[in-house]
């Protein structure tokens, strides 16, 4: 039996249960994305993969009643802890009108719904950085006590975005949670040809942070140092850089072929950290996932997945010319 | 009416909707303790303290960007750029963030944010320190953009910005800030943005314009008086998007047009102006649509002789109204 | 003469410039081994190696910036931003930079350096992968902005772009990559970048566009013909610096004028060629010059309902040419 | 009599001479603009006034036949000593046709030269910095052992362009030396409410770069470190990143009135570390500027800048219609 590491976090069986039922959940929509979009049904699929872990990890290290979160195409594991349901992002995948995010105006994976403080994304990377520090500006002067996490790949930590966004953080000590998703990959380059850097929180020197490296896999690990650093950020300490290794295990998106640049071992010796199996195991061995709390689970997701597959799938487009609508206030 | 320059009408709106909400901020570098290198914030440091007369690092993407989070989540931020020339770091957050806010999430998140910058030659500013920029802007939907002319637009049109839940780019001209002077009333009072203003009214020729120029061509207007010609001055005022009934009206009006822009040539405002005309208005007109505009070089040259060349000046306007009224 | 595709004489384009010139190199996102996501520089890798086919950091900023001073010390870089909605960080590095080096020294420095992107609607693309951008650069006198519509001209001005001793933005659509094929010579040949091309020649009505479009315009305009209607299709292919005595001889020759981009309508680069034929043709016009443009929303959505609505194509060329030839 | 420093750093007392005779041009002619300045001859002064021996340190350690500079605009010392004239600086000044920088077009500060591989710059700052990198990378494709120098001020390490530029070198182990002339303020901004760092060169770690800070008021500690800088480069290990302290002893520029923000006990104290009077102290306790020689240097500075002012001030305007020329090449 495995040393139980979740109680000493101040997480009960419940909530590291929980932990694992979403970033199932969000595994097994991205798993059902894939095979509709080879079935020509959706357009387009880019995957949370390998960073599920991570994803779940800080979200539940935060408060999901107040703090923010602005996530990046991979974190569906976040918007689904932040409130996002299986439905809705079936909705989106499918490009339909009621799809919260968007009304089916972005691509799947451009998050954003207001009444759950997940923040509206676009497509190019990095944007969102300063978003999150003027949001948590606007707390601080407003006298609340939200942090706002903000997410994006080590790729996207190059982005002249991050560096201003970092650094004005660090200077007017604001709450902000920056965590970089390292999976090793942006589309094609591996981590070595992007940052000249060993470590990507090594950056947060610069900024007058504290930078941490940790397990992506292992959503414990994320969620005691998110959970330290939401604490500072609470305590008007400032912002912390938070780095979550793991591994992209698909190919970037459904447009991508990553034989063409990384060698299939790789990506099996990536397969056996992952965190749906590394996680469940640990869960298993403690008793916690028993199975047939394991069986119910899958269960359940499942048919959620295929009710909100069926749902969307008949659910109607937008009108055609609702294109013209709310580019100002109407 | 008390008579302020162009200056203290951006300086009394600031002041005046900080006071009314708490949600109205600006941030900016050097606009605390220094009041802004133009002095625009002249005393609001003092009055609303260094939390909401924020200095910021030197990095124009960021304070768009921190900003446009502030925005967000609801409150009121009037972010300076130091000069308009200095914008173009932050053309990412503006136009890919800012501008499609409200429409990307399908109306559930909005971007109430203004940018104010000052633009604009004619004070030896040279290549990056005088620059008309709007032209970048003026064909992205989701901002809106204001460049006034007088105290008075300015301060009822800035603090229509400020209330805009939309957001807006505000450019004023930095000659302008010490040399126009106006009247200014002293209630609180907004002007609609979108809507652009008859300057003059006028039945032989009509001028288009916006900015400093309104002030050229009122100048050579009154010149022409004197010789009997009459002419019509529209002032666009918000040159994005652009008040096509206003524009073809005053088009229609005289059948004779100029536009006049301080910026480049090809590729400005005033294309956008002929465009409308020329949809609208071919069989009202009497004359080709002119066009009175910087030549197409990069920007303003430092020293006097080629500054002076490239600038409009009352001469210049005059020249080509009369051009256009003996046509 | 060989039939390739739009994406193919890319490729032949950049291979053969490689080939002939050791100072020209390829550099972006994801274009080494990969060979871009649109396979633009597919085998370059393997031919020339990876310091010559240069994977950058994901930094458009620094991909302009970093090609900028290889250009300036005396390389030919051609610079590759992976999607035209990215080039947005570059701006400045492209406005600033690029735009003024030469004018900025007085001619001491330059920076012949070209900047392709794939840009335009119609691929499922969404919001920020379907936009075209150019009218933000079309107001920038030191840039020059080509967007082809045919294998030929790609394969013709690519060449020309990169021995350009200027700086070139080359915008290609990316839905023509490999629906748009024709024939292209084996030999080496360039063609003149600000010069515009007549794709059909006809006596009824004038069309003048870029792009995608141009198809579009074609298709429609053989429609047409079997009605009885004679389009005259001009093909800007330099869309800045545009070639006004083309445009002049275009619209004058049919006196009807329709314009069509697939760009956003207000501020675009077609509201530039009507300002330019108003102000040169307005005798000759025997219509309002009409504009066929996408709608004024920040851009089209990812919903197919919704794309469809707002992009161009044959059926609405066709109708707007109609109505035009009717009028 | 002090410790020779120079001796160890290979340096003989003619060029220490010759760094103390640049940087005394340096001031002299920014004095003069001042003057001019406020006389109504010259519409716009910016100083190098209290950087000039991290300016003259840097250049001294480079190979001026060879090495490319990429300065900002306080760098008179740098363009001096690459081979700037002071006649060619006061046409620049008085905005004059003959103003090799950029034949009037720009603002004095503003400098290029191409024959002194001097590149040309612009206002908005930091774009010079991807500039060096791309000029660096051209000398790597095209097997030349030159190095490119890129200065900037603290606050605008701060611009997205610097770290985008900075990681681009570190990926690439391109040789650029990347110097920051940290003089305390950016207009009215001290450098604690610009910077969450403590150093700026903290930031080299997040490049896979060494950072080194040192005093900037001092040109032999100036010189050693970019001296070792510009080794490595050449031998292929990479770019440096150097910050060199010292202090802004004039207002920002001739638009400036730092007395609003800064007090002026704080710049009288600066004062006295003003390497004018730092480093001619070194010299002279080690009898290398002899009352003589400095009588001497000082009678043909003065001379020179007489000269230059007088030529200047006659020479003509550009044509107004040369405002067309060279947009593009003709
Ligand atoms: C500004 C910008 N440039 C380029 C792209 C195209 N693009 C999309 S994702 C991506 C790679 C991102 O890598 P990383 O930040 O590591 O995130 P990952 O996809 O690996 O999670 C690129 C280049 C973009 N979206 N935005
Ligand atoms: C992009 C940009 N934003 C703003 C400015 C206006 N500006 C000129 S110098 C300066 C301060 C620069 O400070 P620092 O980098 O520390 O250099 P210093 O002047 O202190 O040498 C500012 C804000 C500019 N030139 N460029
Ligand atoms: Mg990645
Ligand atoms: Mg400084």
């Amino acid at each position: 039996m495995a040393e139980n590491r979740h109680e000493k976090l101040g997480l009960t069986d419940d909530q590291v249960l929980e932990m694992y039922r979403i970033m199932l959940t969000a595994r097994k929509v991205d798993e059902r994305m894939w095979l509709l979009n080879r079935a020509g049904k959706i357009p387009f699929v880019i995957s949370c993969q390998g960073q599920e872990a991570a994803q779940v990890g800080a979200a539940f290290a935060l408060d999901r009643d107040k703090d923010y979160v602005l996530p990046y195409y991979r974190d569906m594991g976040v918007v689904i802890a932040f409130g996002m349901t299986v439905k809705e992002l079936m909705l989106s995948g499918f490009a339909k009108a009621e799809d919260p995010n968007s009304g089916s105006r972005q691509m799947p994976g451009h998050f954003g719904q207001k009444k759950n403080r997940i923040v509206t994304g676009s497509s190019p990377v990095t944007t969102q950085v300063p978003h999150a520090v003027g949001i948590a500006l606007a707390g601080k002067m407003e006298k609340k006590d939200f942090v706002s996490l903000v997410t994006f790949g080590e790729g996207s930590s190059n982005q002249g975005d991050f560096h201003e966004g970092a650094n004005f953080a660090g200077v007017h000590k604001l709450p902000v949670i920056f965590m970089v998703e390292n999976n090793k990959y942006a589309i094609s380059i591996p981590v070595e040809r992007q940052l000249a850097c060993e470590k990507v929180s090594d950056r947060a020197i610069g900024y007058g942070m504290p930078g941490y490296t940790v397990d992506g896999n292992d959503p414990l690990e994320v969620f005691e140092v998110v959970k330290q650093a939401a604490e500072r950020g609470r305590n008007g300490e400032g912002p912390t850089l938070i780095e979550a290794v793991s591994y992209r295990l698909t190919a970037h998106s459904s447009d991508d072929d990553d034989r063409t640049y990384r060698e299939k071992e790789e990506v099996d010796e990536a397969r056996k950290k992952d965190s749906i199996i590394t996680f469940g195991n640990y869960l298993r061995s403690l008793d916690i996932l028993t199975e047939d709390i394991e069986k119910q689970m899958n269960e359940e997701i499942t048919d959620l997945v295929n009710e909100a597959t069926d749902y969307a799938e008949n659910a109607p487009y937008a009108d055609p010319e609702s294109a013209l609508k709310y580019v100002y206030e109407e | 009416m008390p008579v302020i320059s162009y200056i203290q009408a951006v300086t009394q709106a600031l002041r005046e909707e900080m006071q009314r909400d708490e949600k109205v901020f600006v941030l900016g570098e050097d606009v605390g303790k220094r009041g802004g290198v133009f002095r625009a914030t002249d005393g609001l440091y003092d009055e609303f303290g260094a939390d909401r007369v924020l200095d910021t690092p030197l990095a124009e993407s960021a304070i768009a960007g921190v900003g446009i989070g502030a925005a967000m989540y609801g409150m009121r931020p009037v972010a300076e750029m130091q000069f308009a020339d200095f914008i173009m770091p932050a053309v990412n957050q503006i136009i890919s963030e800012a501008a499609k806010i409200r429409y990307r999430s399908n109306n559930d998140w909005s971007c109430p944010i203004t940018i104010r910058a000052p633009y604009g030659g004619g004070v030896h500013g040279a290549l990056y320190h005088s620059q008309s920029v709007e032209a970048v802007f003026a064909n992205q939907p989701g901002l809106k953009i204001v460049m006034p002319s007088t105290p008075y637009d300015v301060k009822g049109l800035l603090k229509a910005a400020v209330r805009d839940p939309d957001p807006v780019l505000f450019f004023e001209h930095k000659r302008a800030y010490r040399l126009i002077k106006g009247e200014v009333p002293e209630e609180d009072y907004t002007l609609p943005i979108g809507k652009a203003d008859i300057k003059r009214e006028g039945s032989d020729i009509t001028v288009i314009t916006y900015g400093l120029a309104v002030h050229f061509a009122l100048q050579a207007a009154d010149k022409l008086a004197e010789e009997g010609i009459d002419v019509h001055i529209l002032d666009l005022r918000t040159v994005y998007p652009l008040d096509r009934e206003a524009i073809i009206e005053a088009a229609s009006k005289t059948g004779k047009v100029l536009l006049v822009s301080e910026d480049n040539k090809e590729g400005g405002i005033i294309s956008e102006v002929s465009a409308i005309i020329s949809e609208n208005c071919l069989f009202e007109l009497d004359a080709p649509v002119q066009r009175l505009a910087g030549p197409d070089v990069p920007a303003m040259p430092y020293s006097p002789t080629m500054e002076k060349y490239f600038m409009i000046n009352p001469d210049k306007v005059e020249k080509a109204m009369r051009e256009l009224a003996e046509f």
